[in-house]
């Protein structure tokens, strides 16, 4: 039970992962979606369209986008507040999340959580969870039905490594470990708990290791990669779902923007912002791309317009949408029963 | 005027000054004060009434004859 | 500039009342003093008045409505302000410019005006005592005193401090806790209520006053002669009754005896601003009203007697005004010619005098060392000792006697 | 009710609801700390785990978070789960599942997830356990909306508001006072689920109402008797469940009586009384006839010692005294 460290050389991918053209360009396109959807994002912040905490998950996307090809539709995902890159990849509706920044009637959560709290019962997207560490329990608790109900599903969990100071992270780690629960759990180490340094916020920096500890087989990956992130995560489930209990993944990666918009970023120097920059997820898959002649420059001007008009899209609808009435504010505190 | 006519005319008034009376059945001979509780101010605005209505003036020193609706009638019949 | 009119307090133990009639329409004309509306209160159907000149305008409430003292019943446009003058579109006063204070008072009448700015209000007669503490009760028996209608002012409180609670009122009431009171019918003295709160008022009395009482034999003779010589060159209706002159006796009287004319606040004595006689009427079938003849120390015989004959009418049929039941500063009691002797009489709080005649009958009279005839009536005086002695009593009593032997100065 | 009756304790009649539901829905499972092998700190699931194994009588870690949110996690994945948490002290570490989660899913998702999830806990002070195991925060989780707060008092309920419970969508927390588990009576034999919704009146009065729940109930009966002793009618009304509250059950008899009493084992400060205390002045401020008055621990960590911790919270006499006050009496 070792930590498997990868790096950027993708021939190992040839026996394990089938990379053709059509897959390859999907995970751009997704890529490119959650990239483009979150700096409208950005701006319609500045607008005051969007109000609230907005994390955005730039520099991150190729982690949910690598994970989620590996997940069926009957499989949970448990995600957190930063959670729009999670959503775009496991096939929200991208007008309905832009409807959610905008609190509208129209939004995945009826307006209701507005960019933290992303939840969509058809996709079992279990969240959009702002406590931090707070849904890891859940996802336990999901595969825990998952296996008491014999149903052959994986819990896929996301968190920062933030979340790896807190309590509940342990106590999930060990009760998904001592259960032999089906929980991929997945670490987006992008080396800032907000504005704490891993290195000023943990005693051991490897997250990765602190899973072992509990007896979770786990892996760091590439967090920029998102073939690499692809192919380890679907080892990884495969196992799961084998019956081989919950495994870990530690995925490195970086945020490029502000931890929320309303952030001076002082913790951090430029410099280092930009050198991540330059290892962006999108930047090296399309360069990969091009330079293996399965991409050209017309072609992923293409795609960006095509992405940019979804994106428009999504504006216009959730400008349309409708506040939800005030007479409905106390609507689903508990269940409506039938009269 | 008859007789029953005065004494109609005066229970009326009778009435008219009480009207808390109105849903009362005075008997002819019932004494006015006594049974039915009038006092000086209703009998002053009774003869005052009476006087308006038939123009028989009654002073005060036959206020004591008004002992019940038949005594009026004889006593007006007489003064008509 | 319009106004409120709201539902005008008739006492202190009077928390709402219920429109029974608009007696004037949106746009009439009110003079200070008309009436507006009549209300129901469980003193009966009681006519309210306009206290300045006005115009009616929007009422706000409508007939069958109960509503809390205080609260809003019309809208009156000020009178200078001919209602030609209104926007006839009827343009939203919120849409209007925010008029400055000077232009918001504009058609207020400048002595009220400056009377409001002194804190005082025309037309109002209270005292200028301070304000009476509220008194202590319980939610609970608040309501249920106001159901009965019944003063809190009038029931000894046995709660914490004083306070009144329901057992106070349901023993001042005579009531169980199980038994309601039915609401009274509209526009017609409800006597139940009324017997209790006479109950209630005259127990208070009894517990709270420490009476004295007083009696005094007057000789009327000369009042008598000198009312029957009258009354017979006059028509009916211009007739004088004896009660009359007994009221005007006794107003004149107080001039000198102010200690008797007001009303007692919490133990210390407020002296009344005028006399205001509050005369003692009975309602056939029981019960009890002593409505305010205004000023009677001031009222020649035969506008008093007018007064008098309205006022009583006014009990009977139901419908007396606002002041006349909150107003009174002393009241007389007087039996007539059908009842017995003297009457020792209960001081209806807060005032802290009542002043009681018997009926007047022939009796054996000294005079000049003879035994003669004479028609003697008794007066009485119940009169409160925290603020009077019965030496000035005597001299009170004497001074209403002195007065009745030259009745044609009253 | 039937006929055939059986003498019970709580502890057995909470039990045998444990026992039913598991018997009649394969979705509901039991988990918290020692519940399994040890047979459950208070010995309330004692004999489950050889009965129903150890898939359905889960013993968890300590890890109150963990297991609370797994639990909230397997209602969501669609089982019925019933965590015990030792004493609503310890569930202070779950607090953030319960508040966070819990109560906010349904309203936060736009009403597409519930959480029927029951979460069991001990609480309440007279075993002396001291200042971290004998406290009454009932009234905080009643202070949360999302979630349903029940107290069961009677064996009756005790029996009866699990399977209940379970039945509903949303999360429920049911609170069991120390000292009500020995407590023993008569039990109809096939005593089964009752609402949990509304108060009950345990005894009927017409000179004052004396409102509690709880472990406080059996206190404020005997105090009710005491008081009947002087020729004082007290209405005992349980309220057994503290979110929702039933005002209506409340306010007529305060109509009744005129007077309250509200009896909490919770601190004064920002109690469930004082939330009882504010709806009777808004709902039914004109029929009271004297100020409301609260029996309530008193403002300190519950103490170890017998007469100290006796002299921390409500007892007969101090029931008695309050009716009295309100009484004037």
């Amino acid at each position: 039970m070792s930590i498997r460290e990868t790096d950027g050389d993708h021939s190992h991918l040839g026996d394990k992962l089938h990379l053709d053209r059509a897959h390859a360009l999907h995970l751009l396109r997704e890529m490119l979606r959650i990239r483009q959807f979150e700096e409208r994002c950005a701006e319609l912040y500045t607008e005051e369209k969007i109000r609230g905490f907005l994390h955005l998950y730039t520099g991150e996307e190729a982690i949910a986008v690598g994970v989620m090809q590996g997940l069926t539709g009957s499989d949970a995902v448990v995600a957190t507040y930063r959670e729009h890159g999670h959503a775009i990849a496991r096939g929200l509706p991208m007008t309905r999340l832009m409807a959610e920044m905008y609190g509208k009637r129209e939004g995945v959560s009826r307006g209701r959580g507005g960019s933290m709290h992303v939840f969509d019962a058809d996709s079992r997207f279990y969240g959009g969870n702002a406590i931090v560490g707070g849904g890891l329990p859940l996802a336990v608790g999901l595969a825990l039905a998952d296996r008491l109900l014999g149903r052959a599903q994986v819990t896929a969990c996301f968190f920062g490594e933030g979340a790896a100071a807190e309590g509940a992270f342990h106590e999930s780690l060990n009760l998904a470990a001592l259960w032999q629960l089906p929980v991929l759990f997945v670490c987006e180490n992008n080396l800032y708990a907000m504005g704490t340094a891993l290195e000023r916020s943990e005693s051991e920096t490897a997250i990765a290791r602190k899973a072992e500890s509990y007896r979770i087989p786990a892996a760091a990956v590439d967090g920029m990669d998102v073939i690499a992130i692809e192919a380890a995560a679907r080892r990884a489930l495969a196992e799961i779902r084998a019956g081989g209990g919950p495994r870990f993944l530690e995925c490195r990666t970086y945020r490029f923007r502000a931890h929320s918009m309303f952030d001076a970023q002082l913790y951090r120097d430029k410099a280092e912002v930009e050198a991540w920059k330059q290892k962006g997820p999108l930047l090296r898959f399309r360069q990969w791309l091009q330079e293996a002649g399965m991409l050209s420059a017309a072609e992923v001007e293409h795609l960006e317009a095509e992405v940019a008009e979804e994106v428009a899209a999504a504006v216009a609808f959730a400008e349309a949408g409708q506040w939800e009435p005030v007479e409905d504010l106390a609507r689903d505190v508990y269940t409506e029963q039938p009269a | 005027m008859t007789r029953d006519e005065i004494k109609t005319i005066a229970l009326q008034e009778l009435i008219g000054v009480a009207a808390d009376l109105a849903g009362e059945t005075i008997p002819g001979d019932a004494q006015l004060r006594d049974e039915f509780d009038l006092d000086s101010m209703d009998i002053l605005n009774w003869v005052s009434a009476l006087h308006k209505r038939l123009g028989v003036d009654i002073p005060e020193l036959d206020y004591p004859r008004l002992v019940s609706l038949d005594a009026t009638a004889d006593y007006l019949l007489e003064r008509l | 500039m319009s106004r409120l009119y709201r539902m005008p307090s008739l006492g202190s133990d009077m928390e709402a009342g219920t429109l029974i009639e608009w007696v004037r329409q949106p746009g009439d004309r009110l003079a200070k003093g008309d009436v507006i509306a009549v209300i129901e209160t469980q003193k009966g159907a009681i006519e309210v008045e306009v206290f300045h000149d006005a115009v009616m305008g929007r009422p706000l409430i409508q007939v069958g409505d109960k509503v809390p003292v205080g609260s809003p019943m019309a809208e009156l446009e000020d009178a200078s302000a001919a209602p030609a003058l209104r926007p006839a579109t009827g343009i939203p006063a919120t849409h209007a410019p925010e008029p400055g204070p000077a232009v918001a008072e504009a058609g207020t009448r400048t002595s009220e005006r400056i009377a409001d700015q002194a804190g005082h209000r025309i037309g109002h007669r209270a005292g200028t005592g301070t304000a009476a503490q509220r008194r202590r009760a319980s939610p609970a028996a608040r309501r249920l005193a106001d159901a009965r209608g019944i003063a809190l002012d009038a029931i000894e409180g046995s709660g914490p401090r004083g306070a009144v609670v329901l057992a106070d009122v349901h023993a001042a009431t005579g009531t169980t806790p199980t038994t309601e009171a039915a609401s009274p019918p509209r526009g017609h003295l409800d006597l139940a209520a009324m017997r209790q709160a006479i109950a209630a008022a005259m127990s208070r009395s009894k517990r709270e006053i420490p009476h004295y009482y007083l009696s005094h034999d007057i000789d009327l003779t000369a009042a008598t002669d000198w009312l029957t010589a009258r009354n017979a060159q006059l028509p009916p209706d211009q007739r004088l009754l004896l009660g009359a002159l007994l009221i005007k006796a006794v107003a004149l009287s107080l001039d000198k005896f102010p200690e008797l004319n007001g009303f007692d606040r919490d133990g210390h004595f407020e002296p009344a601003q005028g006399v205001h006689i509050g005369c003692a009427t009975a309602i056939r079938g029981g019960g009890l009203v002593a409505p305010a003849l205004h000023d009677a120390d001031q009222l020649q015989l035969p506008t008093l007697m007018t007064r008098l004959r309205d006022l009583v009418g006014r009990v009977r049929s139901g419908g007396l005004r606002a002041s006349e039941l909150s107003d009174p500063t002393i009241t007389v009691s007087s039996l007539g010619e059908r009842g017995v002797d003297r009457l020792y009489g209960i001081i209806y709080p807060p005032q802290v005098a009542i002043v009681g005649f018997g009926t007047p009958a022939l009796r054996p009279w000294v005079q000049d060392g003879q035994v003669v005839p004479r028609n003697i009536v008794t007066a009485t005086l119940s009169a409160d000792h925290r603020h009077s002695d019965g030496h000035r009593g005597a001299l009170f009593l004497a001074r209403v006697g002195q007065r009745l032997q030259e009745p044609d100065t009253l | 009710m039937s006929a055939q009756m059986i003498e019970i304790s709580y502890r057995e009649a909470v039990r045998e609801a444990i026992r039913e539901a598991l018997n009649r829905d394969p979705r509901v499972f039991l988990m918290g700390e020692d519940v399994g092998r040890y047979g459950g700190c208070y010995a309330v699931s004692k004999g489950l785990y050889d009965e129903f194994g150890p898939e359905r009588i889960r013993d968890a870690p300590l890890s109150e978070a963990g297991f609370t949110g797994a639990g909230i996690g397997a209602a969501l994945g669609g089982l019925r789960p019933i965590v015990e948490v030792m004493t609503v002290n310890f569930s202070l570490l779950a607090l953030d599942q319960i508040v966070n989660n819990a109560a906010t899913l349904r309203h936060m998702s736009g009403g597409q997830f519930s959480v029927p999830l029951v979460i069991r806990m001990a609480c309440g002070a007279g075993k002396q356990l001291a200042a971290q195991h004998s406290h009454s925060l009932e009234g905080w989780y009643a202070h949360v909306p999302g979630i349903k707060v029940l107290a069961p008092a009677t064996l009756e309920d005790a029996r009866g508001m699990l399977w209940s419970a379970l039945e509903d969508p949303d999360p429920v927390v049911i609170f069991e006072h120390v000292m009500l588990y020995n407590r023993s009576g008569q039990l109809a034999a096939d005593a089964g689920a009752v609402p949990i919704e509304g108060a009950a009146v345990r005894r009927e009065g017409g000179d004052v109402t004396l409102i509690t729940y709880g472990g406080s109930l059996f206190k404020t009966l005997e105090a009710a008797d005491t008081l009947a002793a002087d020729g004082i009618a007290a209405e005992v009304i349980d309220l057994r469940c503290l979110r929702p509250l039933d005002d209506a059950t409340l306010m007529a008899s305060v109509a009744r009586t005129h007077r309250a009493v509200i009896i909490d084992e919770g601190w004064r400060s920002g109690s469930l009384a004082a939330e009882i205390s504010a709806r009777l002045m808004e709902q039914a401020f004109w029929e009271l006839d004297a100020p409301v008055g609260r029996v309530c621990s008193a403002e300190v960590p519950i103490p170890y010692p017998k007469h100290l911790e006796d002299a921390a919270v409500p007892q007969t006499d101090d029931i008695v005294a309050a009716a009295r006050a309100v009484l004037n009496r």
